[in-house]
Parts: C-alpha cells; structure tokens; sequence
C-alpha cells in the first residue's frame, strides 16, 4: 500500500471530508448533553471517587441518547451506525473529559466483541452493552506495559467447560468496574506463535472465581486503571477457534482512531479555552492576547490541532469506509494527535502562566488527559513505526 | 442564471465544439473565436466575451472541452488575475483594449505591486506617479514581478498621494513595459534560478486614461488582484487535461507557450520539499533500514497528509456551504512546516551526496534543489509571520498589532 | 578593604572558631554570638552585624567554618534577600529590630509583591496601602507567598498612588502577618503540592515606621530584593557542607530548621526535569536498546550539558572580570527547554508506568511528579516570554514593546 | 565513562571554560586578517574558481600568523600550540567563511600525521605544511559516502617500495588542490576486520602515477570536493606498522570539533546580520526588530548559538587537555553545531525576507556551508548516536 494511494485516486473518492448534516445534529445533541452533565465540578468530584462515573449519568447517556450502542447493528439492541458516529462520541467526550467507563465498555470491549464474536456471542453479549446495562473492559496489556499483543505471556489451557485463563493484565482501563472481561491470551499448544496464530479473546464475567482486581494510582484520575489476576479462570473464548490475532489487531486499531479523536475533542477545549483567556486576562495594560508571543503561538497551535484532527477524522472515515489503507491511518492519526494534545496542553497552562499550574484551574485535568492518552495504546514513535511498517516502507 | 440547466449548457457547448474545434487552425485564431463565442470564459459577461454561466456550470464546459481535447483561452501567468481586476475596476476602454489578447495569449503581463521597501508592507509603495497633463511620470523600483522581461503591460501601484494614509494614496495603473523610462532586470535568487525581476521606473510615461479605478483607489484594485490569487478559484486555473487527443498544429503552440510561461516556476516543486518523493527516496537510498530516520520521515509524511486532508475539508465544507472553518486560512503556514520538514528528511536519507549539486546530485539535481529552494516557501507570498498575523487576528479574533503607520505616509517611517 | 589580607583573616576567624564555637550550644544562642562577632555575615558593615570584609575573602571564612563543621547563621527561605533588602532602603530601627532575628532564625519571613492580576507585570500590583493617622491600612491579595503560613513578617509591595504612572505609585513595608485582617490560604499546585500561599489582606495595619524606604519607592526597594534573587551571590548562598563532623545537639537543630524550610521545595528538582537520572533510567527501563529513543536521549543530553557549560562560561568571563556575555541571561529559557525535553524522554523510556502515579510510578513516584511538575518551570520566576523579551531587549539590544500603561495608574487597563 | 562525571567533579575542574588573554589577542589578531583578507566579495571570487582559493592569502596567512602549523610542534616548524587555538582559528575562518585549504590541510591532513606518523615521518612532512608551502588532504570516505572508517574498502598491498594503493575516494575536502595525500586504506591479508585492527593511513604525493583527481560540482561552492582514483598507487605508511584506526579516529575526531568551531564562527556571523538587519529593516511604520516575532525568534537563536558554541569550545578544551571524555564531546560538539548553524542560517533568511532568498543577499553563502557542514563527517543522528555508545549508554 503506497501512501501516495491516499491522496488522489481510489479511496480519497470515497473517503468524507465533511460530516453529514445528521451527523452534525448528533453531534449537537450529545455536546448538549455532555456540557449540561459533565461540568468540571462533576470531573473533580468522579475523579476522586473509587468507581470514577456516576451511574445516573451513565444510564441516562445510554437510555437517552443510546450512546454505548451507537456503533451496535441494530438486531443486537445498537442503533447500528458506524466508527464515525462513534468517534463523534467520543469527540464530545473528550471535550468535557466525561468520567465514563464509555471507552472500556463501547470502544475496546464492544469492538473486539463484534470483531471476533459469533453471531451467537454477539446476541447473547451486545445487548446488555448496548443498552448499558453492563460494562465492560478489554485485558490485553500485561505488567510488562507492552502494547503489542506479541507480548502477552497469559495462558488460556482449553478444558471441559471452555477454557481456563492464568496469567496477569495490567493497566486495564475501568477493570475495577467492568462486569464483563475480554482478555485477550494465548491459547496453550498452538504452534508458531510469531506468526501469532495462538492469540485468542475471551470472555469472563468479572465476578467469576480467581478473579483479582485491583485499581492501580493512576496520574490521570479521569480515566481509572485496574490490574487483574488470572488464577485458573474458566472463560468463553470468542469466535469458533479462529485465529484472534486479526479481531484483536481491528479492534487496537478502532481504539486507536476513537481515541485519537477524544484526544482532539479535549485539544479543542484546551485551545479555546487558552484562547478566551488571552482575550481577557490583561497585563502591562493590554490582553496578553495582543502580543505577537501569544498570538503566533495560538495561531501555530490552531494549525497543529486542524491537522491532527483532519487526521482524525480521515482515519474514522476510512475505518467506516473500510478503506484498505485504515489500519495504518489508525496509526497516523493516534501518534498525531498524541503529541498536539500534549503540546496544547502544556501550551495552555504556560498562556494561563501561575494560574495555569494551580489545582482549581481546570487546565492540569486535560493536561493529566492528554499526558494518558499519549502513553495509552502506545506512544507516538511506537505507532510513527507501525504506521511506515503498514505503509511498505 | 439559476434557470439555466445543465443539460442544455452540455448540448450547446458540444453542439458549438463540433462546429468550430479544428485542431489545425493557428492558437491565436482558435483563441479569437473562443473570445467571440464566449466559450473561452463562460463565466464572464456576455458584454465582455464571456455567457454569464454561473461559476457552477464552468466544470461542463471543461468537461466538454477536455472531451475533445479543445484547447482553452491563454491562462498562464498573471493574465487572467489582472483580466478579473480589470473587469472589475477598469474603463470599457480599458477591457476593450486589454482583455481580449489577453485570453488570446497575444498579450503578456507582468505584476507590479512589491518593492524592496514594502515587502510584507505591501501598502507600503513609495514608487510614485505624478500627473502631467494627459499621462503620469512614473518613478521607483519593483520586484518579484514574474516574466516581466518578456510583458507588454504590467499592472502597477504607485503613490499619488502622499499626504494621507498609506491605503488611500495609492493608485493603479496599467503601464507599458516596453518603453523608454522602464528597465527589467532579472532577479537571481540563492538556488541559481531567476525567475522573477527587478523592474526600473525612470520617468517613465502612462496615459492618464490607463488609470485603473479612481485615484486613490489603488490598494482596493490591488486587494482584487491579491483576492484572485489568493482563491485561485472563479475557473481561473487550468481546467483537467484528461481525455481528448492532444496533436495537431494548435497543441503544439499551445505547448510552446507553456513552457515558456512555466520555466520560472520549475522549482515551485523543489521549494515545496518534493514530498511525494520522500517513501522512493526512503527505499532507494536504505535509509528505510534506520529505526531513527523512519520516525523522521513518519513524522513528515502524517504532517503532510494532514495538511492535504485539512485542505479537503475545508474545500469539502465550502462545496455543502457550510461556513468556511479555520482549516481554510492554514494552508500556507502549513506548507511551510512540511517543506522544511521534507528537506530535513531528503537531506538525512541522501547522506554525503547532499554535498553535492546539479547532475551528481541525486535525481538529475532535485535534491540540491530542495535543499536551496525550501528557504523561498516561509517567505513568498506573504511570511509564515504575516501568515501568523492573519490566522491569529481574523481566524482567532485576537487583537490586532498596534500600527505606527496610520498617520500620513510622508511622516511613517519608511527604509 | 583591598589592605585586608586572606592569611590575616583566616587567622583571626580560625581562632575565634576554636575560641567560640560547640556543637552543644542551642542553634540561638551560637547564632546570637556569630550576629555579635560579626563572622556570620562577614560582607556586612559592621555596624550591623559584620565585619565590612570584601566579598572575595567570604569565602576565606567559609571555608574555616566548614572545616570545624560551625553552623552559619539562617540562611532558610527568603531571609536574606529581606535582610539585604532592609540593608540597603530600611530605617536604623528598622534594620535593629529585624535584622538580628533574621540571622538567627528567630524569625521567618515571607515576600508579599505578587498578586493575582500582575503576575508578569509584577509593577501593576493593586494592593492598595491608605495612610490613617501614624498606621497604613492595607487591603487586597497577594499570591505566589512561599512560607507564608508559618512567617512571623513580610516584605509587602502595596499601591499608595493611583495618579502617577505604575512604577511610581508603589510603596514597600514590612506587614506582620500573625494579625487579625491577614489570612494565609495555602495555594494548592497541579502536582498536589502547596507550596506557595495566598495572602489576603483586609484593613491590615502596618505602623507608619515599618514602611521601608520613602513613599513611592516601593518599586526601587523590590527591584532590590529581586536583583539579590537573581544573582543569588553575594554570600547569600549557603556555604559547602564539605569538612568537618556534623553531629551535635546544634546541627541537630539546624537540620529541623531546614527541612522545615526546603519542604515546600522538594519538588523543584523534578520540575526541572530531573536530567540527572536519564541515563541510568534509560539502562534500567531498557530504553537505551531503541535507536530513536536513544537519538532522543542524546538530543536532551546535548541541550543540557551545554546549558551547563554556557553557566560556567558566564561564571568564569565573571571570575577573569570580562564584560558579561549573553550567555549569562540564557540559563533560565535553557532550562524550561531542557525541563520539557526531559519529560518527554523520561516518558518515552517510562513506557506504560508512565500512566501510575505515587509509588506506583517509577523511582518512588519520582517520574510521575516529573510529568506533572515541568509546566511550572517555564512560567515560575518569569514566563519563557518574558524571558525572550528581556533578552531580545537588554541583550540583543532590538526595541522594547510598544507600552499601554504609562498614564496615571488609575487609567491603566487592568483585570 | 559516566557523562555526569564531566560535570563536577575532576574534569570540570581542569578543563577552561574562559579563553586566556593570549588567546584572546591570538583571536583578535586573526579576525583582523580575515576581515580584511576575506570579505564576501572576495568568496564570491573565489568560490568560482576551480582552485577554490587565493595563493596569495595562503601564503599570507602563512607566513604572517603561522596558522597552519598553529598546533605543530615548533621542533616540526609550528608555533607549538593545540586544540584550542586551531579551534580559535577555524572559528575565525567560518565566520568569515574564508576560502583556504585550511581545514584540509592544518585540521585533517596535519592531524592525521601528527597521529599515525613516526618521528621521522612528522620532521619529513610537517615543516612544509606548517610553513604553508604544501596543501595536504585526507581521503578517507568513498564512493558509498559512509563516513564510519569501518566502511572502507580501499585496498594497500605491501610491496618492495611500500605499499600499492588501489580503489576511490570521494567527498574529498580539497583533494583537487592537494601536494600531499592522507589516504586511510585496508591493508591487504591482515585478520579481523571488525575490530577494525588493518586500517592504516598512508601518505601519496598527488602527482604520483595512478592518482585519478576530478572535482565534484559542491553544493557548497565554499568547500571544494573531489573524487580520487588510486590505480595501483605507490603509497607510504604512516607510523611503525601499528594499528592506524586509533590515529584516524582521533583525527576524525579532532576535525568533528574544528569544524563544530567553524560552524559556530559562521552561526555567529549570520546571527549578528540578522539581528543588525532586524534593527534597521522597516515595515509598517517599525523596525520589524520591535516585532515580538522577531524578538523572541532572535532570543531562541542567541540561546542556541550560545549552547552550540558551548559545546564546541567545552570539546575544545577537553581534547586540548586530553579529557578521557573528548572523543564523545567531539560527537556532541558536531551534532549541536550542525543543528544550530542549519537552524540560524534558516532564520536569517527568514528574517531577510526576500531579500535574504537572492543571490546578491551574502546569507545563502552561510547558508550553503551550514548545509555542507551538517553533512559532512556525518551528520547530527550518526553523531548522536556515537555519543550515546561512547557514553556506554
């Protein structure tokens, strides 16, 4: 796949540049709702809590606005759109920094769930998260902090009941609250494990015996992680025995494009925030928003955050569409936004100046956001690599 | 207009190339009946050898055109910029005079706004024009005028007054390049190429009637001028060339005049990085072997696809009418990120044969090429400064500069 | 001064040491005896608790306290920076009464010139001091106090003219903070520390005498303060802990002194980025097996060595009497580049740990404070684009910013 | 050899970081040269000829100053000084960016023999480089442009009357103009490549039979380049037999901080224009010097120049005082002045505006030999990389 292929030619005909008017007014509708519901008085106060979301909250996004569904066909309870809507939501999330377990349940467990499910698993599975009835979390990441799946060491040994899963996970975002685990692990016996044929997903039920979870400190308290201990666990494995190896690779893909739009989402706020308070806050007589220092940088990081989330936005469209080349956009567009969001968000504290380092403002809240989310599902230069390895290069 | 349809433009257009598309007639005589039928520039009057098409319909008559391989009117240079300017603000004379050999391509014209003293200050001009009975005496220096040493007119800004502010003592004039009073002297730049000129005016001579808008209109004349090729839009770029058979007489003239009129832009491409060279480069070289210089080169290519997508959109939204978002006034200040990042890349992957230029440089000398021109994109047409400037005051709504040069012109401080 | 000689000097203080000093004295008592010789401060006057001596032989005394490991006099906090302050602009009764109690530690100070809206534009402060009768009353809010919480004084910059242009409506006084109308609110940081305090003032009273300096000179005495701050010279550094035995009722007491001091400072090495421990992370963490990660190793270790040097470029063009070079102003610009550079490589090589905080994060939470404290580098003690100006100003010598505040005070936009 | 160590402790207690008055006066008596020796107009003469210098200036140069034996013992006719004044003398001639064969000559050639060669050796050669009478060059990089001495292929058979030399060289600093040649060679049939121990360096008189020269159209019309054939050429070793590796990399090493010197002479040069041109530029009614965009453009720039000239002058003195730790600061010194010169040359075109883009404007000189300067003896990431293993990270 040569990069050039992008541009003009095939994909790019097909590929959206712009948002649908109904795509517009979804968006419209859940930014109304994330902003009347998600204050950053409710960020402080979920943040400090152990659960992290507030349930109310949770059941009204679903029942209201049937949000955890939104990418879920419709015959599995879901209003059957697509990786655009979904990442429109998770966009507006990222906006207000929502605390929600709505990555972990729809993003990372739903998506790995349709990508390696049965159509009886998804039956049986999907409805309750669509309807948010349940939550969800996807174990992939191990204690050594590898994202690469090659890495994983968890054993799944095939018994009378199904499977048995011993092993470890780590960094597992909302584990402590998920009722429902997919755990990704190798399947014991299976030859060639470069070619990685041996991975696998599961499912278990959070509650199920020899399950340990334990939530981890993390430095963004907006988005919980969790450890979770596998000690002789019986699990479902998804899928008829297939290799797991490309549903697994989809879904970090999908998370991948939905996350580097959360990240754009939050970069937005940032931005226009910082903006707004150049405009007003005055020193030596005039809004520091009059001086070239200020304004050049604001215009250089508008120009940082349009590109990141053109790249965004070209990445869900392409995972919609299905494009050949999406894998690797997922890549482009998740190391892209990584570093503009860091980058806005030390920018904004530094146009706040001392106000911008203290704990009341709001800005250190997206800061911790955007310094997670560079380092969730890998760092820029891990998926700068993947991304020239999924190009040929 | 919006009663006109396109099916009916389509069969007219197809009906009239049957009749009249030979493409053995001379360039210049194919040119004058396009000037007469109007199919040249459907988009202009009727009055003044266009149909009055809504800029929509232009893509049909293009189509059609490109279906049969017909060639176009003359669009190369700043022709059809200073043709938008003078339908706009200039005399019936004027565009009686002027317009037609222009979409011939009898008639060349060359720009005249920047001067060494007024770069970014464009409103800056001291060049100077002072009436004398019916003409005006001409008297500075221009520069970055393209293909001046081979123009009949330039479209000129000079001072008229120098006693109010810098914007209102300007006027706009269309001068005879060949004349006595007018020296052109080309312009070498650091990559070797001398693509634009320096343009001497010594008492010079322009008939009062060649005044374009009213005195003192000057900077309003040539912010349509700027507008034009800020847009590039209104069917003023060269339609497709897919389809069609492309021989006979007509297209070879056309040809020749191409290249002259592109040769002082050749090394457009290098200024802008040669990007799409960057993944062969990467193979050819093995630099795609180096852990670090992949990161490099990753981090170019997801700049400059973001910049191509980001244009997308905004070309996207402004085809649904949608308002024109900031992704629309990012582009330049964009190029030049990826320009000095692709240099930096080319430079890495090449190694020791970027010490080298011309034919023993890699690529028959583009590389060097890149290496010499990049400096020129943070630069022409307006700074990555001045760039800053706009997208932070008209995108963002920040304050405006404080201005020191409000008062009258003859007391700002000038170089 | 220049008759006085090293060996002389060094005599005298070696045996007033071997005369004077044990290490089971209380810390006041010793303290109360360096203030009455005079070796404490041996670069005072004498009248005031010194022995005139010039600045190069300090050192000559420092070096025979360290040798019998003798306690200095308290050097904690902003102490001294007061007490240079008072030297310089304060009243005799002034410099009696608070002097002595500096020395020893008795009593804490704290700055007060900082507010909520002058930040930058330190001279806009609006804390308004009002003359009644033989006391001023002071009303407003001051920030950024470090120690404020436990301080007995502090040095208070206040506005006492609204009708004269910034600089020339500010006053200075020593306010005592342990009266009703002042509140202490500790000022909680992104990185959970509380280092600093606000101070609110409401009808606070400060008796006439304690102005320092003359009404309207309240710029001039913090100008003062803040050029000892920078400069950090003149003996106002401790002196080196090396030589001698530190054990004693005595130092047992100097070390609860300190670590009350430095606490609010324990996290100023890791807003600086913690450089010191890249290279052995980068081994442990297995980062240094990366190509790029180690280009990136090497492009931080690069910028802060060189930081490094260029500050001891400046010390030694100082040492050799040279005029002071650029490199003198650069340090602070050099080190918010070197900080942000470090947390960028500190989470490269953290890896996924990079996600935990407290002792969860590497090195005992070191890391985690490491990401989350480097913002404050760039803006502390004056902003990076403060910074630039200064340098481009005073060092490079290109034109000041335009000034919007220059009329009455009272007529200056302010938040 | 722990980086933190040069830092405090023993080396920072020995190496200068201020240049002595003598140096002082040396550094003055050449910039007075240079200065009225070596204006732009006389580049621009010069850098069009094939020579590439004036004989002339060279034999003034010689003769007035000594510069070319600056660092040769006086027992061998030099003036018996070391690193840190060469260093002062190639900083001078970068920012002037003096046409000369001195860096071939003076910092590759002389180097080279004073490392690998016999006494007898250095008393035969070195009177006639120091007394500037003969130019010298060192070929050591070939054809496939890697600047690793491992990658040479060059082979030396041992004859009766030495050695035959046989295989190219190209990228060779003034090779076109060289008496003496300094070629670095393979010596036929020695064991062990790896450990690099058949490296040698041998001496060949430029008209000798079999020597091929053609010079290389340069980017860099400062720096002449050539390529040199050696056809069966009759060639002389360097030293007693012994490994030449260590001597070449010492003197690659000694070139990588010269020219580190001569890079921050001419950053230094075009700073100091364009600060000048920034003061006395007017648009819209201001100097574009009073614009912060300027401004803090011009404060970056300073900080950089002043941390590149850091470096080199550290490495300087480090190799003057034989720091354990000056072949790595000899990486480190190259690396930050290549970057920091390619950096200001930018700017101050950019600064120039138009004006700086053309050919009558002097920058793009500085900027050509910027651009030469980053590539040749390897650019920043080979030096970065080589610092990190001689740091043992």
């Amino acid at each position: 796949m040569s990069v050039s292929d992008t541009s003009q030619g095939e994909p790019a005909r097909r590929i959206q540049f712009a948002f649908t008017d109904e795509q517009e007014q979804f968006r419209e509708a859940i930014r109304r709702f994330l902003q009347e519901k998600s204050p950053s008085t409710e960020v402080r106060r979920l943040m400090d809590t152990t659960e992290g979301y507030d349930p109310e909250i949770w059941r009204q996004l679903s029942e209201q606005l049937a949000l955890p569904g939104v990418h879920i066909p419709e015959q599995y309870g879901g209003a059957g759109f697509g990786m655009v809507e979904l990442c429109i939501v998770t966009e507006e999330m990222g906006r207000v920094l929502l605390c929600a377990p709505y990555f972990s349940t729809a993003v990372l467990a739903t998506n790995a769930i349709l990508n390696a499910g049965t159509e009886a698993q998804q039956s049986s599975l999907l409805p309750d998260l669509a309807s948010g009835a349940r939550l969800a979390a996807l174990a992939v990441t191990e204690p050594s902090g590898q994202w690469e799946p090659q890495s994983m060491e968890l054993v799944a040994t095939s018994s009378a009941e199904g499977y048995t899963l011993d092993g470890a996970k780590s960094y597992v975002v909302d584990g402590h609250v998920a009722d429902l685990l997919v755990v990704a692990g190798r399947v014991a016996g299976t030859a060639g494990r470069d070619d990685h044929n041996d991975l696998a997903l599961f499912t278990v039920s959070a509650d199920t015996a020899g399950v340990t979870r334990s939530l981890l400190p993390s430095m963004d308290p907006t988005r919980k992680l969790a450890r979770i201990d596998f000690d002789g666990v019986q699990a479902q494995r998804l899928g008829n025995g297939e290799d797991g190896a490309t549903a697994l690779d989809r879904t970090l893909d999908q998370a991948a494009i939905a996350l580097a739009n959360e990240m754009v989402g939050g970069a937005q706020a940032l931005f226009d925030s910082a903006v707004e308070y150049a405009k007003l806050r005055v020193q030596f007589g005039r809004t520091i928003g009059s001086f070239q220092a200020i304004k050049h940088k604001c215009a250089d990081l508008l120009l940082e955050l349009e590109l990141a989330k053109s790249a965004a936005y070209y990445a869900a469209q392409a995972a919609a569409t299905d494009d050949p080349e999406w894998p690797a956009l997922a890549c482009l567009a998740k190391a892209s936004a990584s570093e503009t969001y860091l980058h806005i968000a030390a920018e904004t504290i530094q146009i706040h100046g001392g106000i911008g380092f203290t704990w009341e403002n709001d800005t250190h809240l997206w800061f911790k956001r955007a310094k997670s989310s560079e380092v969730f599902l890998g760092q820029p230069d891990y998926h700068r690599e993947l991304l020239v390895q999924r190009w040929g290069v | 207009m919006s009663t006109i349809n396109e099916a009916d433009v389509r069969a007219e257009v197809r009906t009239w190339l049957a009749d009249n598309w030979n493409s053995e007639m001379s360039l210049v005589a194919w040119r004058n009946k396009l000037v007469d039928s109007g199919w040249g520039m459907p988009q202009w009057p009727e009055a003044w050898h266009g149909r009055g098409l809504p800029l929509g319909l232009v893509r049909v008559v293009e189509e059609e055109f490109a279906n049969v391989g017909a060639v176009g009117v003359a669009r190369s240079g700043v022709r059809l910029l200073v043709a938008a300017t003078l339908l706009e603000h200039g005399t019936d004379q004027q565009k009686e005079k002027f317009l037609r050999r222009i979409l011939t391509g009898e008639a060349t014209w060359c720009q005249l706004f920047s001067e060494p003293g007024s770069g970014s200050d464009l409103a800056g001009a001291t060049t100077r024009a002072d009436l004398h009975g019916d003409y005006w005496l001409i008297n500075g220096e221009k520069v970055w005028s393209t293909s001046a040493h081979h123009a009949d007119h330039g479209l000129l800004v000079a001072r008229t007054d120098w006693d109010v502010p810098k914007h209102e003592g300007l006027s706009c004039f269309v001068a005879d390049i060949k004349q006595p009073g007018v020296e052109v002297q080309p312009l070498k730049q650091m990559n070797g190429h001398a693509s634009f000129n320096q343009v001497f005016f010594t008492d010079a001579q322009v008939p009062a009637e060649n005044l374009v808008g009213r005195v003192g209109d000057g900077w309003k004349v040539a912010v349509t001028t700027l507008a034009h090729e800020r847009r590039g839009a209104d069917g003023l770029r060269p339609p497709s060339k897919k389809g069609g058979i492309r021989t006979g007489r007509i297209h070879a003239e056309e040809q020749k005049e191409l290249e002259t009129a592109n040769q002082p832009y050749t090394w457009y491409p290098q200024r802008a990085g040669r990007v799409d060279l960057v993944l062969d480069r990467a193979k050819e070289t093995g630099a795609n072997a180096d852990p670090h210089t992949r990161q490099e080169i990753a981090k170019l290519m997801i700049m400059a696809k973001s910049a191509e997508w980001t244009a997308r959109r905004a070309r996207a939204a402004q085809r649904q009418g949608r308002p024109q978002g900031p992704e629309g006034s990012l582009g330049k200040l964009a190029a030049s990120n990826v320009a000095r990042a692709a240099a930096h890349v080319h430079t890495v992957m090449t190694g020791a044969d970027a010490l080298l230029t011309g034919t023993e440089s890699p690529r028959d000398g583009t590389i060097a090429e890149i290496l010499v021109s990049v400096p020129a994109i943070s630069i022409a047409g307006g700074t990555d400064e001045i760039q800053r400037n706009i997208i932070s005051e008209r995108v963002l709504g920040l304050p405006k500069e404080p201005r020191f040069d409000t008062g009258p012109f003859r007391e700002v401080r000038k170089n």
